[in-house]
């Protein structure tokens, strides 16, 4: 796609249809749901860093989002920190987390780093599940507290889900700026060939490492958020099925492009939910849909756009601008 | 023998042949030359059966194979070593061999014979029978595809660059076995990008460019022409 | 001792596993993410239905079993493989996950969620050599993957099927153009890797019970590729004897609670620290 | 001056040597070209110097510097810069993308004010922009900046990669036949963008089998057999060389 502008537009519409969604919705709980695809948003935002952008297939996701969700926990329950300094340091946090697997990556590549990601979310869960002195083992933390501005806490759902929507506008926002420097280039790079980007004086390890610091940064704000919404957590929910469902997110809207990926998430948050009257069915229902749009629709939402514009372009006669090769 | 009419290719949307038509007649070297991307490997493709042509005629042997699957035309008598020889390099040369005989596996009692056949063509194949196939050097691998090609015993040979990425010398020994074969018999369209050896080696050829057949003849004709000579011979 | 034979039964089948991975992966140059489930469904379909429900004899359930999985590989080939046969690897991988989550739900629904226990040939009966016992189920399992490595063995070097399966494998275009039917061969290693997970989930069913927890073993045999060495047929099995050895022994030496996280630690310092394996053959693997 | 030089160096793969106790000196300002039969270690030695491999024994040095074993994207930042024999593109980049990816490694803002975007940042992009295009008026690519680099044709795509790596600032540009797959024509026009590479200031280390191209613009010519030096010397001496004949280059003159 590559067409930052069409990027600008796609995002501008979907925040403001975000923003106006919210009192459209009448059932608390697709209320609820809602908040949740908002921070969900957020951290797929930094998947697309990592994923979309430079091409890593990062099946960890799990642990970046409980990690950052028990040290926001943890932070304000047991430390005693207030809700900013412990939102800032789960960001931190999981962006450090972003170096100890980036390291790794010095030497891995494709079906081995994922494979390696896949480890670290399974070890991560692990380790929450059993190390229960600190995370209160199986039993999770409870009590967590909600955001608050001075003396205002966001107690009300809706006062929560517009600030977490501010927070994700935000961030799409740093991740567009980031995607049209030179950096966003150099990630681009290395998603497509990273032997040559090593030739050409490109440290492509630095930047993967970078690249899943950035994913850290904002996974650890969206799982900090996602404490804070459901003021209790517990291991069981970080799983690796968790992980595969942020990567079929940025493939549901298309690799590489932004708002696409933000689609997905949103569409990959309700769509479990309301398959839910299929019962035991709606799981099963849910990987067949994924597997179709693999097959027939790879490119995502993107590619489906594209493709429109596309075929729109060439109705108005305009020809296409490149010759044949 | 083999005959393409009208032939039109897509990748995608974009259309790699324009109205290709050639001809190659029984006992023939016909050679295709052209600039790098000017479609003649998709030429040899869309005979195959890789390619899929939507539009145009291919026959062979008056008979339309246009979109067949590719191993009912290897079956007819056609056979295709492709470009980068594409040999199997944890195969032995014995086990590479068997596979190009593989067409004709109802008929192993010939085997043997075709066997020595190749190797009477390129004895430093027989000498290296049992080495892995990606352990010989280039000039070898190449002798190996050629050989691996015959093992079918077809009527019509398709060579796509056979001389890309040999040194000189190697280069004068592959030429000069494809004379050799086809004096042996065998019919040979020849896709070459390096024009003086192949107009040099062959009968009959055709300019490709941007997907289109744009100068035909025999081969001494194209040598003598002007645009030829600027634009493929360097001369 | 007892550890040594349990541990060797339990890696042969993480290697037959891992030859189930190493099959579609030089066929087609994708890893198939669900294999373990696959190995679960062949459970499934033996423990679940043709014993529990059918109550068949041990070898008409396997054949039938086997059957079943050879044709299920066929199916699976055609959906997540073939429309994406020209697409970027990873697009095949994913879907393959999806297949898995499929897979796992689907067994759900047909079967419970209550784990099914079978009974082995065997029962719990063993073999007392000097004091300690060794369950016949284990030596059976030996046998069983020891005649099938030698069956194989001699399908991939002495028939033309087996040969052009391997061309195709190193180099599909190539193939097709010496006349194989190239996405015949490789629908037949789809088959044939379905059939090797089947018969794990097979010999596995007494060991463990089937349940979707099964589907791990999934995971196992890909440490098993890895430690092993990718796209190598005796590293596969080498890597799923050193996976099952360690996990026997670290259940029985330090907690069983923590056997797979062992598992998991070595799989990662092998990715990190040997990527190639241990026989190192194998060149890079790269998507 | 020497500006590259190969003291004893070894490479096995496995069993096979592929470049076999060799020495070799490059000369600051010079076009030197590497010829030899497939397989006899010439792209082996440009991985090595490159730092894609390490070799077995022996070091290479680039300007006095140790670069055997360093990695690759240090020995680019050092000044010493390859093409690939097989092209490798960035099959998601425009074309000007690629040049300005490829002076990157010159560049110094930092990813915080890259997101602030201040004026350095915007300073330096377009700086970037105007060295990039400068590069690509040069090889003769300008009027197809916007294009995506994949639908370049062949010829055009090696010489994207060539302003690629010359965007590096490099003092030796090591070309691993840049000419495959080009046409007559084509290669004749890189004849004159060697020569007028040379003139910028940038050593050229040239690999390629079309003699055409290496006896025209090369000054100094070693030529490799099975991982070994068997001649060294000028195009003349090289064409003369009896040993070069017999392994190399045959006694027919049908190759252009």
């Amino acid at each position: 796609m590559g067409n930052s502008r069409l990027r600008n537009i796609c995002l501008v519409i979907i925040f403001v249809l975000l923003a106006c969604a919210e009192p459209l919705i009448t059932s608390r709980f697709y209320k609820f749901v809602l908040a949740l695809a908002v921070i969900n948003v957020i951290m797929v935002t930094g998947l697309h860093v990592i994923f979309g952008l430079t091409g890593q297939i990062f099946m960890g996701m799990a642990g970046f989002w409980g990690i950052g969700s028990y040290i926001l926990a943890l932070a304000t329950t047991k430390m005693g920190l207030g809700f900013w300094p412990a939102l800032i340091l789960s960001s931190v946090g999981v962006g450090f987390m972003g170096v100890v697997l980036g390291i790794p990556t010095l030497r891995l590549k494709g079906y081995y780093l994922s494979i390696t990601t896949i480890g670290f979310g399974e070890i991560t869960r692990f380790i929450l599940m059993n190390w229960s002195a600190v995370t209160g083992g199986v039993f999770g933390v409870f009590n967590i507290p909600r955001p608050h501005f001075g003396g205002f806490v966001l107690t009300n759902d809706a006062h929560f889900y517009y600030f977490s929507l501010a927070l994700a506008a935000i961030l799409a926002v740093v991740a567009a700026i980031l995607e049209d420097s030179k950096y966003g280039t150099a990630f681009k790079g290395v998603r497509d060939d990273e032997l040559a980007a090593d030739a050409i004086g490109i440290d492509s390890t630095g930047i993967k490492v970078m690249a899943f610091v950035t994913c850290g940064l904002f996974v650890g704000i969206g799982a900090g958020l996602y404490s804070s919404l459901l003021t209790y957590i517990s291991p069981e929910v970080f799983t690796l099925e968790e992980s595969f469902r942020f990567v079929t997110m940025v493939l549901v809207g298309g690799i590489g492009f932004l708002p696409g990926a933000i689609v997905g998430a949103v569409v990959l948050t309700f769509l479990p939910e309301m398959l839910r009257f299929l019962q035991a069915w709606y799981l099963a229902i849910y990987g067949l849909i994924v597997l179709g749009i693999v097959i027939y629709q790879p490119g995502g939402i993107a590619g489906a756009l594209q493709g429109f514009l596309e075929r729109r372009r060439l109705a108005r006669g305009e020809g296409k601008q490149y010759g044949t090769a | 023998m083999l005959r393409l009419e009208n032939v039109n290719a897509f990748y995608g949307h974009i259309q790699a042949l324009h109205e290709v038509s050639l001809e190659v007649s029984a006992g023939e070297i016909v050679c295709l030359i052209g600039a790098n991307g000017a479609g003649k490997t998709t030429t040899l493709m869309s005979i195959m059966g890789v390619v899929s042509t939507p539009q145009g005629k291919i026959l062979f042997e008056d008979e339309d194979i246009t979109g067949r699957p590719t191993p009912s035309i290897v079956h007819k008598g056609i056979s295709c070593v492709p470009e980068g020889r594409r040999i199997f390099p944890q195969l032995t040369v014995m086990e590479n061999l068997d596979m190009g005989f593989y067409p004709r596996r109802d008929r192993p009692a010939e085997f043997e014979e075709d066997l020595e056949r190749v190797f009477q063509l390129f004895p430093v194949l027989k000498e290296r029978k049992d080495q892995l196939g990606g352990t010989l050097s280039g000039g070898q691998q190449q002798m190996l595809a050629l050989a691996r090609g015959l093992m079918a015993r077809p009527k019509l040979l398709l060579l796509d660059e056979p001389s890309l990425g040999l040194a000189p010398l190697l280069v004068e020994q592959v030429m000069e076995s494809i004379v050799e074969i086809n004096k042996q018999g065998t019919t040979v369209l020849l896709v070459e990008q390096n024009a003086l050896m192949a107009l040099e080696i062959s009968h009959r050829g055709y300019v490709l460019e941007t997907g289109a057949i744009t100068i035909s003849g025999d081969s001494q004709e194209l040598m003598a022409n002007a645009q030829v000579r600027s634009s493929y011979l360097g001369a | 001792m007892q550890q040594i034979v349990a541990g060797l039964a339990l890696g042969s089948i993480y290697g037959l596993v891992a030859l189930g991975y190493n099959f579609i992966f030089n066929a087609v140059g994708i890893v198939n993410l669900a294999q373990g489930d696959f190995v679960m469904l062949g459970g499934y379909i033996y423990g679940g239905t043709l014993t529990l429900l059918l109550g068949l004899p041990f070898l008409p359930a396997l054949v039938l079993t086997a059957i079943a999985m050879a044709i299920f590989g066929i199916i699976s080939q055609r959906i997540v493989y073939y429309p994406l046969r020209d697409a970027h690897p990873r697009m095949v991988m994913l879907s393959t996950i999806a297949l898995g989550i499929f897979l796992k739900n689907i067994s759900l629904i047909a079967w419970g969620t209550y784990p099914v226990s079978v009974s082995g040939l065997f029962g719990q009966r063993g073999l007392r050599i000097a004091g300690v016992s060794i369950l016949y189920q284990y030596i059976f399992i030996l046998i069983c993957v020891i005649i099938l490595l030698a069956i194989q063995q001699f399908f991939f070097k002495k028939t033309t099927v087996g040969k052009s399966m391997r061309a195709v494998a190193q180099d599909r275009l190539a193939a097709m153009l010496m006349g194989i039917d190239a996405y015949k061969m490789i629908a037949i290693t789809f088959a044939y890797s379905s059939t090797l997970a089947a018969i794990g989930g097979v010999l596995l069913a007494p060991v463990f019970m089937v349940s979707q927890v099964l589907a791990n073993v999934g995971l196992k045999g890909f440490a098993a590729c890895v430690i092993g060495g990718w796209g190598d047929i005796t590293g596969a099995v080498i890597g799923g004897l050193v996976v099952g050895l360690v996990e026997v022994f670290s259940a029985s030496y330090i907690s069983s609670v923590y056997k797979d996280a062992i598992v998991f630690a070595i799989l990662i310092g092998f990715l990190i620290f040997r990527p190639q394996g241990i026989l190192g053959r194998a060149t890079e693997v790269s998507l | 001056m020497a500006l590259l030089s190969a003291r004893q160096v070894t490479k096995y793969f496995g069993g096979l040597c592929a470049v076999d106790n060799l020495d070799l000196t490059v000369n600051e300002g010079e076009i030197f070209a590497l010829i030899g039969p497939n397989g006899s270690g010439k792209t082996t030695f440009t991985n090595l110097a490159t730092g894609m491999m390490a070799p077995t024994s022996g070091h290479i040095e680039f300007q006095g510097t140790f670069v055997s074993g360093q990695r690759p994207h240090i020995i680019t930042q050092m000044g010493l810069v390859r093409t690939f024999q097989n092209l490798r593109i960035f099959s998601s980049l425009t074309v000007l993308e690629h040049v300005t990816l490829g002076h990157f490694c010159r560049t110094t803002t930092r990813v915080w004010s890259n997101v602030l975007r201040t004026r350095q940042v915007k300073e330096e992009e377009e700086k970037v922009r105007a060295r990039a295009e400068e590069i690509l008026a040069f090889v003769g690519l300008l009027d197809r900046k916007d294009w995506p680099a994949r639908s370049l044709p062949y010829g055009q795509q090696r010489l994207l990669e060539i302003a690629r790596a010359l965007a590096t600032d490099p003092r030796m540009i090591m070309l691993d036949e840049p000419a495959a797959g080009m046409t007559m024509q084509e290669s004749s026009d890189l004849i004159h963008l060697i020569r007028s590479i040379r003139d910028r200031g940038i050593t050229v280390f040239l690999i390629d089998h079309k003699m055409r191209l290496v006896m025209n613009v090369s000054e100094r010519i070693a030529v490799l057999n099975f991982g070994r030096k068997i001649a060294e010397g000028t195009p003349k001496e090289i064409q003369e060389n009896p040993d070069v004949i017999e392994a190399y280059l045959g006694k027919g003159r049908r190759t252009a």
